[in-house]
């Protein structure tokens, strides 16, 4: 499996935020998006989740399962917030992901037991999710990760509110995604401690096509 | 689908209760209609069908608001939206589930209400039959004045107004079915049938309509 | 009972009224937002035209 | 398929924002100084010519009423058009125009109902009748409203502009009903007699004034709508401007 | 403290806020009734002073429970707290705002759906009258409803149940105000007073116990 | 002016989190609080500001202005949220702040203007707060520490978030801080670039006194 960028670029609001992005991951492959505050890294990774219309260039995905409209339904997305009810325990949170997001083909999840003490937070899945600290629920966030199978993660900021133990948890976490085939693509300030991974550096401020408003 | 419907089910009796206070503002307004026209019972009876009709719209319009903002905040909405399962069946599930627990009990209750109201047996039975075929429509329309409000902050009473004007048909033949099984010259069924076909008519629409909204809102 | 000619007089005065509470406003909003705009020209915000600058992968 | 794109382009190339804002400084103080001119003689026409022998002086309301109340169901019409070409040819001066317009119809649709009603406490004795034109106006004002406090909310038109054209044509059913209600349903509400297929059936005398004043009217929308265009567009190059702040802001470092 | 009445102020004009919402939302649930109950001129003004109650009541309760909610999801509320000036002031100020912004144009808005309603000009007079005396005290006794929704970390259908059964009386008495201001025989000061006392005494237990709440909330 | 903590201790829930913590700050001192996640660094820190009651032990201000009640009068919060409304402009909510807060005798608050600059994000004040990314918004919740003047900050996680840049800067605006003799106490899990603080270290979990419900 390949996931293709080519010539990709956004806007948010009216504005262009990046122009002109294509990068290639193959399987195994991780790619950490770097680049100061308001450059545009968010952004990018929530469009190749699908979740913003790119205003010019393709995302495909070669050789993945045939019946597949957009690479993001092969993808996990973990952004800023949790996709977590502080209300539900911890327990029927990921089991209601479980079930809801299913397996992608080639690949099956973790049951809730393996997938909690993998991010190393055995015995206090009965709480509700609102009384965890908030890298506890970060790392309940990652748990999702593994109850679903999906072959392509993309994660903004993963271990923001993370300790220093957590940090190589994860790495761990994602250097085991990437032996079984997986794709990682990551949004950082701080080094995730993946040895393979390539860089794509953000610049930000690619500035201004004319503007739909203005003179050209 | 049923660990969705399970688990809105599980939010909306747990957290901030949607389904209590759908029911109670719905007594609430039945109760209060009789210190307006007095006790005159006569007139109670009669009004009582379309009382209990727009109790029942403005109970099911309480909280909806809610149905896709919740999930947006803690960013659920954005994996919903990245599944392969249509999203329009994501949609749909989750009007079922609100319907269950909003609009199910205003239905069960308002035999209860019928009778303050002196309505006989056979109209609370006809009003309530109206409201169980009924309800869901309202649910459905209001599911995409959500969609259209969900990116906004206070986006509450918004998602009613754009809802209320659509849900007026849905009212007029609710209503206009309970009297013509009251009133014995007028036939009951055909407006019975016409609501149900609107019902049945939004129960697709609705969720296209909000699957749609849904998708151009996500940023 | 208000005499006809009453009915008449509101009828216009409401009209002018509000006819000229529309004009009024969409001249104000006009000036203001020309005011904004000269006031982002004179701190230095400006469309320039497009650099191309991007990010790379390595 | 490539013609049709290429049509497009012209289209909106001779509709760009620039352009468009050229066009009406142009074109706004002849129109505004026309609307004046219109007004003064139907104002002077509509005081000089004879009350009805009906309804005496309340007449001279329809002068106001009737234009006011043709003007709010085109200015719907308008955002209509307007809300097709945001969906169809994804124009961006078609929101420009439909957000524009939705006050100035709303300021018209309630003077229909201002003056209907004071016309209608004199005629019909009572100031408001749950009958289908008057209904179906008053939703019609709503919509408005519901519209106009829709766009405020939405802060960023790209994605609210398609969101608010589909309401506008949801909303669109309402306007044949408020023009054949009086027909379809009978009602309190005086039948057409101008625009009507065999002709007007009113008399001259009333129909100058009203004709000038339907004019009048229409031309004050016309200059409104133009100038309320231009704040949106002016309006939305602040809004730019002001994104490209932040996003070069705390950069220079 | 004006700066904080300020600022609710902007915020509920400013995005997809109260203030105008309400007044629309309001105008829409009037102009949905008659759908309901028939276009009868007698019998609307006959229950046009409880439909109007009921509308405001819905429109100041709708959206009351996000008050302090919006305040703590994104961390304003823990500042609040946190202050010299006593808890119980920032409460009152907010309802206060949450009030004029919301409470006030429905009472303005009033004599118009009125008049939609065909009440005669001392009914409109009576009904904006108690609307102003008792709209406040919705506010106050939402507020503790919504402090109590902040503070339980599982929601709770407490807070349903709490806000509407308190907010009954002030429906009941401001209804039979009106009426007793309609029917000549009822004195129509007494209700009025109550009314008054009720929002009087919200206003001062309202907010101490909606401080109360909020300060066990917080954790 | 001096902090004092005495012995605190606190519960979250049922279980107590830590205990007996005791330390004394004096002006211009800091202390960095680390430790594991869910070790009891937010809830030290809502402890100290007065959000959550303390189970045991005392805090207390030596040589501070004789009118207050608690310490948390004179304190800044920074907590994971940001405080902000995104529909008003940063101006807007600054200025709010800075006119409820008030200035705590002994000093006063920088103007918006300057509190902008100092977050390196002039000319953007008049921008709605939603439009920043991240990293701007987390800036700006910071010169909200500098338009109120309050001698002590409590500050968790100040730093996520945010780029390397923005890192630095930080670390100026404590240091200058430090400087006219205020207090400043932050949890976080990565370096901040404090010269003079001292460190707590939280172990998390002091456990089992019991519990309320058991036996003891
Ligand atoms: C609030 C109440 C009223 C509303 C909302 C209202 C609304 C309207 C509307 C929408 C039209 C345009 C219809 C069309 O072009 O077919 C109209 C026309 C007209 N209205 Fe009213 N109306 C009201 C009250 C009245 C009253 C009380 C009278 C007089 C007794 C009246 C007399 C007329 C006349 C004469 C026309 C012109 C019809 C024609 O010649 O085509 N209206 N009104
Ligand atoms: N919802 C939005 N509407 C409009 N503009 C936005 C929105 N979100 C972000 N922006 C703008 O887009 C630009 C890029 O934001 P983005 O969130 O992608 O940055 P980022 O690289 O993730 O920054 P950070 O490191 O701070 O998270 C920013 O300048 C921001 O002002
Ligand atoms: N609201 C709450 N109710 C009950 N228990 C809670 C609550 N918040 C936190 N806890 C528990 O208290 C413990 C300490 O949480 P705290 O937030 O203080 O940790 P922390 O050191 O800040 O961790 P992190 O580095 O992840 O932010 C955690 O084990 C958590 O489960
Ligand atoms: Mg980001
Ligand atoms: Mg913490």
């Amino acid at each position: 499996m390949r996931l293709l960028a080519e010539g990709l670029s956004a806007r948010r609001g009216e504005d262009l935020i990046f122009n002109d992005i294509s990068f290639a991951l193959g399987a195994g492959e991780a790619l950490v998006v770097t680049g100061p505050n308001g450059s545009g890294k968010s952004t990018l990774l929530r469009v190749l989740a699908g979740l913003l219309m790119a205003e010019k260039g393709r995302l495909k995905l070669e050789n993945g399962p045939p019946e597949i409209r957009h690479p993001s339904e092969l993808s996990h997305y973990l952004g800023h917030r949790n996709a977590m009810k502080r209300e539900l325990t911890v327990a029927e949170n990921l089991s209601f992901w479980k079930n809801f997001m299913g397996d992608s083909p080639g690949g099956s999840g973790r049951n809730l037991v393996e997938a909690v003490e993998a991010v190393g937070l055995r015995g206090i899945a009965h709480l509700p999710f609102g009384y965890l600290s908030a890298g506890q629920q970060r790392r309940m966030a990652m748990a999702k990760l593994i109850v679903a199978y999906r072959p392509i993660w993309i994660l903004d900021e993963p271990t923001a509110a993370l300790d220093a133990g957590a940090d190589k948890l994860f790495a761990g976490l994602v250097n085991a995604h990437l032996d079984t085939g997986g794709i990682v693509i990551a949004a950082t300030h701080q080094p995730l401690g993946l040895e393979r991974a390539r860089q794509l550096q953000m610049t930000g401020f690619v500035g201004i096509d004319g503007g739909l408003w203005h003179d050209a | 689908m049923i660990a969705l419907f399970l688990r809105d089910l599980k939010l909306s009796i747990r957290a901030g209760g949607g389904a209590m206070i759908g029911v109670l503002f719905f007594m609430t307004v039945v109760a209060v209609i009789p210190f307006g026209v007095g006790p005159d019972l006569n007139l109670l009876a009669r009004i009582g069908p379309a009382i209990l009709w727009i109790g029942a719209l403005l109970a099911s319009l309480l909280g909806l608001d809610r149905l896709f903002q919740a999930e947006r905040e803690d960013g659920s909405l954005d994996l919903m939206l990245m599944q392969e399962t249509p999203l329009l069946v994501t949609v749909f599930v989750k009007c079922a589930a609100h319907w269950a627990a909003t609009g199910l009990p205003l239905v069960i209750a308002a035999p209860l209400l019928g009778l303050f109201m002196n309505m006989d047996a056979l109209a609370i039975g006809a009003t309530m039959l109206t409201l169980l075929v009924g309800t869901p429509a309202i649910t459905f329309i209001g599911a995409v004045g959500a969609a259209v409000a969900v990116s906004l902050p206070r986006g509450g009473l918004l998602v009613s107004i754009l809802v209320l004007p659509l849900a007026i048909p849905v009212l007029i033949f609710g209503v206009s079915a309970v009297y013509a099984a009251i009133e014995d010259p007028a036939p009951f069924l055909p407006p019975l049938m016409i609501l149900a076909a609107i019902t049945l008519f939004f129960a697709v629409i609705g969720p296209v309509a909000a699957a749609a909204a849904l998708r151009h809102a996500s940023d | 009972m208000m005499s006809h000619a009453a009915y008449v007089f509101a009828s216009y005065g409401i009209a002018t009224l509000t006819v000229a509470g529309l004009c009024l406003w969409v001249i104000a909003d006009g000036r203001a937002r020309q005011r904004e705009l000269r006031e982002l020209e004179a701190s230095g915000v400006r469309r320039r035209s497009a650099e191309a600058s991007t990010g790379e992968a390595r | 398929m490539s013609e049709n794109s290429l049509a497009i382009r012209k289209f909106s190339d001779l509709a760009n924002p620039t352009r468009f804002l050229a066009l009406a400084d142009r074109v706004l103080p002849w129109l505004a100084a026309l609307t004046a001119l219109f007004f003064v003689v139907g104002l002077w026409l509509s005081f000089t010519t004879e009350g009805d022998y009906q309804q005496g002086e309340t007449v001279r309301i329809m002068y106001v009423h009737v234009p006011a109340a043709w003007l709010s169901m085109m200015c719907y019409s308008v955002m209509a058009l307007a809300a097709l070409g945001t969906l169809v040819w994804r124009h961006p001066l078609a929101d420009v125009s439909s957000r524009a317009a939705a006050p100035i119809g709303a300021c018209f649709t309630f003077l229909a109902l201002v003056t209907g009603s004071l016309w209608g406490k004199p005629m019909w004795g009572a100031w408001w009748v749950w009958d289908a034109r008057l209904t179906s106006v008053f939703v019609l004002f709503l919509m408005y409203l519901g519209l106009m406090a829709l766009n405020r909310a939405m802060d960023d038109p790209a994605r609210s502009s398609r969101v608010s054209a589909v309401l506008v044509l949801v909303g669109f059913v309402n306007i044949p009903i408020i023009k054949f209600s009086v027909e379809w349903w009978n009602t309190l509400h005086q039948p057409a007699s101008v625009l009507r297929l065999d002709g007007p059936t009113i008399d001259p005398e009333f129909l100058r004034p009203l004709v000038v004043m339907a004019i009048a009217f229409t031309l004050l929308f016309f200059t409104l709508h133009i100038a309320a265009m231009r704040n949106e567009i002016w309006r939305r190059r602040v809004t730019s401007l002001r994104r490209l702040a932040a996003r070069s802001a705390g950069r220079e470092m």
